[in-house]
């Protein structure tokens, strides 16, 4: 059992109420959170200093604009801040941003979570022309029933980390009747319960439902295992792989949104990742052809490498990727895998390892010849 | 090469082949490969599984025939191919791009910013129809297949990208050669020399392009036009909209800083972008102090910086080849507005992005005289 | 549609190309050791000389395969007893991650090896220079090195 | 500059000659792009080959160098050194390997042939993209910190004083002599320790190129080989401290003893007449062997392998010394009962089994047991135990001595920080290599000698001190420089994003972090140029310098081209 605090009103209108709360108290000095910026209803994450601001505040807007655990490293990428700032980010956000502090992008310091049991958010593009708005009876309807909505986006669809696993306050959304009535927000620890010392609202203690949460989690590994279904049958070895990404434009938009993806200059746009001419001259002799720009799918695989390894499987790649192709779906069952063969599960913890700075003496023998 | 706005003296030869005009280039490509004079050709290519198009760099002709110049899409903008091709130097092969005119242009910018080496390159511009929105096309490419081919043979431009549709550039010659097809029969091309290098090609070929470039020009005229008023007229009314700070905050609003407008762009050629660089990366002070100034900022608060950054870094050069826009995951009209943008900046200058291969950079030249109206009248 | 050139002379056997990193300290000189035993084995091992098995950037694998390389080896010395002190442990840890996502997208895994071998171990460089070659024999021609829109 | 490229290949006498077509590899090569000369010789690394190469160079004005012969293992030196001797950077050159790898690995002249032409291209598309490199030379001072005086430190010591190394010697205690100074006498052959340590300890005050520091400990070192800064504070009250450059460092810290405290099961400090083997050493060597009630013991047994379960791990010395005691026993008081006590027998080399079998006889058992206690029964001890069947037994003694297993110093923790070592099993200074490095630790010019590194005997200490003598002579010779490694890492300063993973994996603590910078900085001087980090770089801002990306990268795809 942890300690709990319920706030009457509906869970959104909860959290700005704390988040109010925290600000107008001084325990913080900023917030990050999911806001209307314009009157044309854009939405964007926001640092917010002032508690006014707050109005226009939807912390659990079925949205991911860019993932927010890239934008709280840069926001602390060149030290960690010194007033309190709290953020609130979806699990898969958390843990990205958990794996670039271990990275060294990124400080823990002065920095609160408030997260949530998470119902996925919906495609870029359902932002654009405003579908979102319009499904937002229709969204909080199937989460409050523990129901995965069929225009989630893929990677979301088929998420099952949809618990937080390092936040400081967790507010409980899936499968819960009445969000719509209270917020009931979890305090994970010391620093949650003094955070919300002395405001308005029911202390008690609670936990998160687990068999209400295992029924949906069953509902959302239904869908995955459509979406790999899917992805595996086109996987159909190079052919396969040339076919899903011949049509990559090559604009390294996926690796810019990526959460893990945090170098200065990518390798794969570095002088080592150009053809000389009598590169292509021997490729042409060769192939007789060669596409030009070269190295899709080599920008694909070198990508799998360098990263599933820490892949939240957020989903950012997909939605920004000009081609449609199933990035996400494919990042994520490679990650599944490979996350597996070195039993991580990137975010979950600060502590543990990134498994290639590290090693023990014996294993992986079924890998040596 | 020469200017090339003014084509009044152009002459030309008129090719015929046996069926139509893609065929009869590919032909006409095949002949010059079987002349030795390229030794590979650089065009687009549907991609195996038939859902998009890519430039491929062929040297084995009997994959000529899959080649498909004016693809229904511009997956990738030919610059980028041309620089991949020959960035770290001319090679060995001679090579023949056959490219839009936007994607010359592009490619003779990158040309005088060192990005290309165009010694062993013959670019080869064709008229272009315009192209079919990306996203309109990836939805359903059988499809888009049907209404891009339509739709060119028609010369309508109506389901092209915006900027298409008001591009008054596609049939500008600004390569070595230019293949026009307004107004020839179907089994027939105009082709139309602009450089030396052009000319030696078809010398090597035995054309002799002493015909008249009259019914071309006359229809370039026609459709250049009418492509301008609505280009007048569209531009306007952007401007209208996305004036004043107000409105461009609000018309980037959307922007997640992704980058692929930048990625894209073909005259975008910086190794790492300023905008990606340590310099806009700041202190988590600095920013709670801009925050607090404003009660609330949007996070990464430098949309709008990046946006101004790059009109200020390319507007320059920039041909309104629509790339920007065709990846732009939210839907900004950002190919619009930088193609407004260029107008004025170029205009400025009396530039023309790509126009003319001799025309230096307006940025790394001066005259004494000039821009006056720009400079305090106090002096 | 599928367009790739068919250049491969079906007459000859085919005899594959295999990239062979070693490790100048144990894998290197294992080779070695084969050659002044006069061990035979197939010469379709190339060798690329690295000062450790961990310098071996898996995307140089990946550039490899994809450039159609037929097959590819990482030698090392065996776990324990690297020059580097810890360089190979890396090196499997890397080399696993990348088997298993070439295993995930269902793309040739079969054609990449890891292999420890020591100074001392000419013999073992040529088992498994010949053994290796059979199986890619086996598997045939890397069809990677056909395709123009990699 | 243009290149001009010379390709030689080398007949090796018959050895290439009779298995490549070396004319065929000749005309393979030479119309390739920057290629200016290529040639064939007898012998290249014979005098006059080398002779020819030279000559060769100068005569075309080579920039780089293709040698295709044997292994870079047997003669990259011999033609790096010819590059040397003509004018040219001797990293502007590549041997392709057509020997060992090639002419000698397959009887099919064709075959042979073909690999030698891939390789000798292979090695000609890699020397276009080498650089030059220069050799570096830095400072060094050959002196020499010691730390621990105990047998292995004031060994090392005596070894490496002399006119022009100076040596400091640091022991934490009030004198030298460490923990042999208790012992009277050492196994196998009961030599007298004492004067034996006397006569060093004396040798050591009395040597002037020894400064002896006594209540004292090392509080800083910083620097890499052939330069460390050291710091040495008194623990004495005034806390002077000095401050002097060493070119390296040996830790001889020794060990110290289990505390048969920690479990009850010996009544140790509970029950009287249960001692310690320290404390039996020290009852023996004052001459006189007795009970708490001053008596003679009659009975005696000596309980082996305490502290073996909790430390995990055998000491190696105990049984020996358990066997010397015996020997004292018996010297002493005859008719003495003696009964070992072990859960298995360590004796180990070619002298111990003899020491034991005229050990063990009479009055001396050797009982393998299994949960052993120590009671107390009327005013004797009681030991009970398990047999090797399991049964229960128990044995009356008037004594028991402990043999404590091996524990590493108090200090060890600390002293690897101050060190930047690391601290490897059982809490021992970890040596850079099992096998290959027992003395060498990850950081270069820092070496172990002695129980330091692990328990260990009188003769193997004096091995491992004989090992650091030679190490550090061989290495840091008075007056010379040292060269470090050349072929080493760089992080490029505006790639590089600070993520860490390069130092995670350095084995050798090569690599700094720049705070102000939030970049990582390649310490050249200690840099042993694996390139780990450079595959563990994500951005590639690490490159190592002549197994660059680019040049491994032509290697491979010239080889298979």
């Amino acid at each position: 059992m942890t300690k709990a605090l319920k706030i009457n009103k509906n869970s959104e209108q909860g959290i700005i109420e704390l988040l109010k709360f925290l600000l107008e108290s001084g325990k913080v000095k900023g917030v990050f959170t999911l806001k209307k910026i314009n009157k044309e209803g854009a939405i964007a994450y926001s640092l917010i200093t002032k508690s006014d601001e707050l109005k226009d505040a939807v912390p659990f807007y079925p949205l991911m604009p860019t993932n927010a655990g890239k934008l709280i490293s840069r926001f602390t990428l060149r030290g960690s801040t010194n007033d309190p700032v709290i953020a609130v980010v979806k699990p898969c956000e958390l843990r990205a941003f958990i794996e670039l502090v271990k990275r060294e992008q990124g400080s823990l310091d002065n920095i609160f979570f408030i997260s949530s049991t998470c119902g996925g958010v919906y495609p870029l593009k359902m932002a654009v022309d405003n579908t979102i708005e319009k499904n937002l009876s229709k969204y909080w309807d199937a989460v409050m029933k523990g129901e995965v909505p069929t225009d989630l986006r893929s990677a979301c669809k088929g998420c099952e980390e949809f618990i937080p696993y390092t936040a400081d306050m967790t507010v409980d959304l899936i499968a819960k009747n009445d969000v719509d009535k209270q917020c009931m927000i979890l305090l994970n620890n010391e620093k949650a319960e003094k955070l919300t010392e002395g405001i308005k609202g029911e202390f008690l203690t609670k936990e998160l439902d687990k068999g209400k949460l295992d029924k949906f989690r069953t509902k959302r590994e239904a869908e995955k295992k459509k979406l790999f279904d899917e992805i595996e049958a086109k996987m159909k070895g190079l052919d396969g792989l040339i076919d899903i990404f011949g049509k990559c434009l090559g604009c390294h938009g996926c690796s810019k949104v990526c959460p893990i993806c945090y170098c200065k200059l990518c390798e794969f746009e570095s002088p080592d990742s150009e053809y000389k001419p009598s590169r292509y001259e021997a490729d042409l002799e060769k192939r007789g052809g060669l596409r030009v720009p070269p190295g899709v799918t080599y920008f694909q695989i070198g990508r799998l490498d360098h990263i599933t390894i820490s892949c939240v499987g957020c989903g950012a790649c997909e939605d920004v990727c000009p081609a449609d192709i199933p990035i996400s779906i494919i990042f994520k069952k490679v990650g599944e895998s490979v996350q597996k063969l070195f039993d991580y599960v990137p975010g979950r913890d600060v502590e543990e390892e990134i498994p290639l700075l590290t090693f023990k003496k014996e294993e992986f023998s079924e890998f040596e010849d | 090469m020469i200017k090339s706005e003014d084509n009044s003296k152009n002459k030309c030869a008129i090719v015929s082949s046996k069926s139509d005009t893609k065929e009869s280039v590919i032909d006409f490509l095949k002949k010059a490969m079987d002349e030795g004079i390229f030794d590979a050709v650089l065009i687009p290519m549907m991609t195996p599984a038939g859902d998009s198009f890519a430039y491929v760099l062929i040297k084995d002709k009997t994959l000529l025939k899959d080649g498909a110049p004016l693809s229904p899409i511009m997956s990738v903008q030919g610059a980028k191919a041309v620089s991949s091709v020959t960035r770290l130097g001319k090679g060995k092969m001679k090579i023949a791009a056959v490219m839009r005119p936007c994607e010359i242009r592009a490619t003779v910018e990158l040309s005088k910013l060192g990005q290309t080496d165009l010694e062993n390159i013959t670019l080869i511009s064709m008229d272009c129809p315009g192209v079919l929105p990306l996203s309109d096309f990836l939805g359903d490419p059988k499809k888009g297949m049907k209404l891009f081919y339509d739709a060119a043979e028609k010369w309508d431009y109506k389901p092209m990208r915006p900027v298409c549709q008001i591009c008054d550039k596609s049939s500008m010659i600004a390569g070595d050669l230019h293949i026009g097809t307004l107004g020839a029969k179907k089994d027939t091309f105009f082709i139309i020399s602009n450089s030396q290098k052009g000319k030696n090609v078809l010398d090597k070929l035995g054309i002799d392009p002493k015909e008249s470039a009259d019914s071309w020009q006359a229809k370039v005229k026609t459709i250049t036009e009418e492509k301008h008023k609505k280009r007048e007229k569209n531009l306007k009314e952007l401007k209208s909209k996305i004036g004043g700070l107000d409105n461009l905050t609000d018309t980037f609003s959307q922007c997640i800083n992704c980058h692929n407008c930048m990625r894209v762009c073909p005259v975008c050629y910086c190794r790492l972008c300023y905008f990606d660089s340590d310099k806009v990366k700041h202190t988590s002070e600095d920013y709670l102090k801009i925050a607090e100034r404003k009660g609330s900022i949007r996070f990464l608060p430098d949309t709008t910086l990046f946006q101004m950054g790059r009109m200020l870094h390319m507007s320059i050069s920039c041909v309104s080849c629509g790339a920007c826009e065709d990846a732009c995951p939210v839907s900004i009209p950002v190919a619009q507005i930088f193609s407004m943008i260029a107008d004025e900046t170029q205009g400025l200058f009396d530039y023309v992005s790509g126009r003319d291969i001799e025309e230096p950079l307006p940025l790394i030249t001066y005259k004494e005289e000039e821009l006056n109206d720009v400079e305090d009248s106090n002096d | 549609m599928r367009i790739e050139r068919d250049n491969m002379n079906k007459e000859e056997e085919f005899m594959p190309k295999i990239l062979a990193f070693l490790c100048n300290w144990c894998s290197y000189a294992g080779a070695d050791l084969a050659g002044t035993s006069r061990l035979k084995y197939p010469p379709s091992i190339l060798p690329i000389r690295v000062m450790c098995s961990s310098r071996v950037d898996p995307l140089f694998v990946v550039k490899a395969y994809l450039g159609g390389i037929d097959g590819i080896l990482v030698a090392g010395c065996h776990p324990g007893d690297c020059h580097y002190d810890k360089g190979n442990y890396y090196t499997r840890r890397r080399f696993a991650l990348l088997k298993k996502i070439f295993e995930e997208i269902n793309v040739d895994s079969d054609r990449l090896l890891l292999s420890w071998i020591s100074a001392s171990e000419g013999t073992k460089y040529a088992k498994v220079a010949t053994e290796f070659t059979e199986k890619i024999k086996k598997l045939g021609e890397n069809s990677a090195k056909n395709k123009i829109f990699l | 500059m243009e290149k001009k490229i010379g390709v030689y290949v080398c007949e090796c006498g018959p050895n290439i000659a009779e298995k490549v077509d070396i004319d065929k590899v000749i005309n393979a090569v030479s119309s390739i792009d920057g290629v200016a000369v290529v040639e064939k010789f007898k012998l290249l690394c014979s005098g006059d080959g080398k002779k020819f190469l030279e000559d060769e160079i100068k005569k075309h004005n080579l920039t780089h160098l293709v040698v295709a012969a044997c292994s870079p293992k047997q003669h990259e030196q011999t033609f790096m050194e010819v590059c040397e001797n003509a004018g040219i950077n001797p990293y502007l050159f590549q041997l392709a390997n057509i020997r060992e790898q090639c002419a000698w690995i397959t009887e099919d002249k064709d075959e042979a042939t073909e690999k030698a032409i891939r390789l000798t291209k292979a090695a000609i598309g890699r020397v276009r993209y080498h650089s030059s490199l220069e050799k570096k030379e830095l400072e060094c001072t050959p002196n020499v910190l010691v730390i621990g005086g105990g047998v292995a430190g004031i060994e090392t010591s005596l070894q490496l004083a002399s006119p022009d190394r100076k040596i400091y010697l640091v022991e934490k205690s009030s004198s030298l002599g460490g923990l042999v100074t208790n012992f009277e006498k050492t196994f196998p052959n009961m030599s007298l320790t004492s004067d034996v340590m006397k006569q060093k300890i004396q040798s050591v005050n009395e040597n002037e190129n020894i400064k002896v520091f006594t209540d004292a400990e090392v509080e800083e070192v910083l620097g890499f080989f052939g330069n460390f800064e050291v710091k040495v504070k008194k623990r004495d009250e005034d806390k002077s401290s000095a401050e002097f450059n060493v070119g390296a460092v040996v830790l001889a810290t020794g060990s110290t003893l289990f505390d048969p405290k920690k479990t009850s099961q010996y009544g140790y400090g509970e029950l009287d007449n249960v001692v310690t083997a320290l404390e039996f050493e020290n009852m023996n060597s004052s001459g006189k062997i007795t009970l708490k009630n001053g008596k003679k013991p009659n009975s005696v047994a000596i309980i082996h392998c305490v502290g073996r379960d909790e430390t995990g791990y055998c000491s190696e010395v105990c049984c020996m010394y358990s066997l010397k005691f015996v020997r004292y026993l018996k010297d002493k008081i005859s008719n003495v009962k003696v009964s070992n006590f072990y859960s298995d027998l360590c004796i180990p080399g070619k002298t111990y089994q003899k020491f034991y079998d005229q050990t063990k006889g009479k009055h001396v058992d050797f009982i393998r047991s299994a949960d052993l206690k120590v009671t107390k029964k009327g005013d004797k001890l009681n030991i009970e135990y398990k047999d090797e069947n399991g049964s229960k037994k128990n044995l009356g003694a008037d004594m028991a001595i402990l043999a404590p297993a091996m524990e590493p110093t108090s200090d060890a923790s600390g002293l690897a920080e101050v060190a930047s070592i690391s601290i490897g099993d059982g809490g021992f200074f970890s040596e850079e290599h099992e096998k290959l490095g027992q003395i060498s630790t990850t950081t270069e010019g820092i070496y172990i000698a002695g129980c330091a590194q692990g328990p260990k005997n009188i003769s193997e200490t004096l091995v491992q001190a004989d090992a650091v003598t030679g190490k550090i002579l061989s290495s840091l010779i008075p007056g010379k420089k040292i060269e470090p490694e050349v072929k080493i890492s760089q992080i490029s300063e505006s790639f590089c994003i600070g993520c860490k993973k390069c130092i995670n994996v350095c084995s050798y603590g090569a690599i700094t972090f720049d705070e102000a910078k939030k970049i990582s900085v390649v310490n050249e001087a200690i840099c042993r140029g694996c390139g780990n980090c450079v595959a563990a770089c994500p951005s590639g801002a690490a490159t190592l310098k002549h197994f660059t990306f680019n040049q491994i990268y032509q290697e491979l795809m010239e080889a298979v081209q």
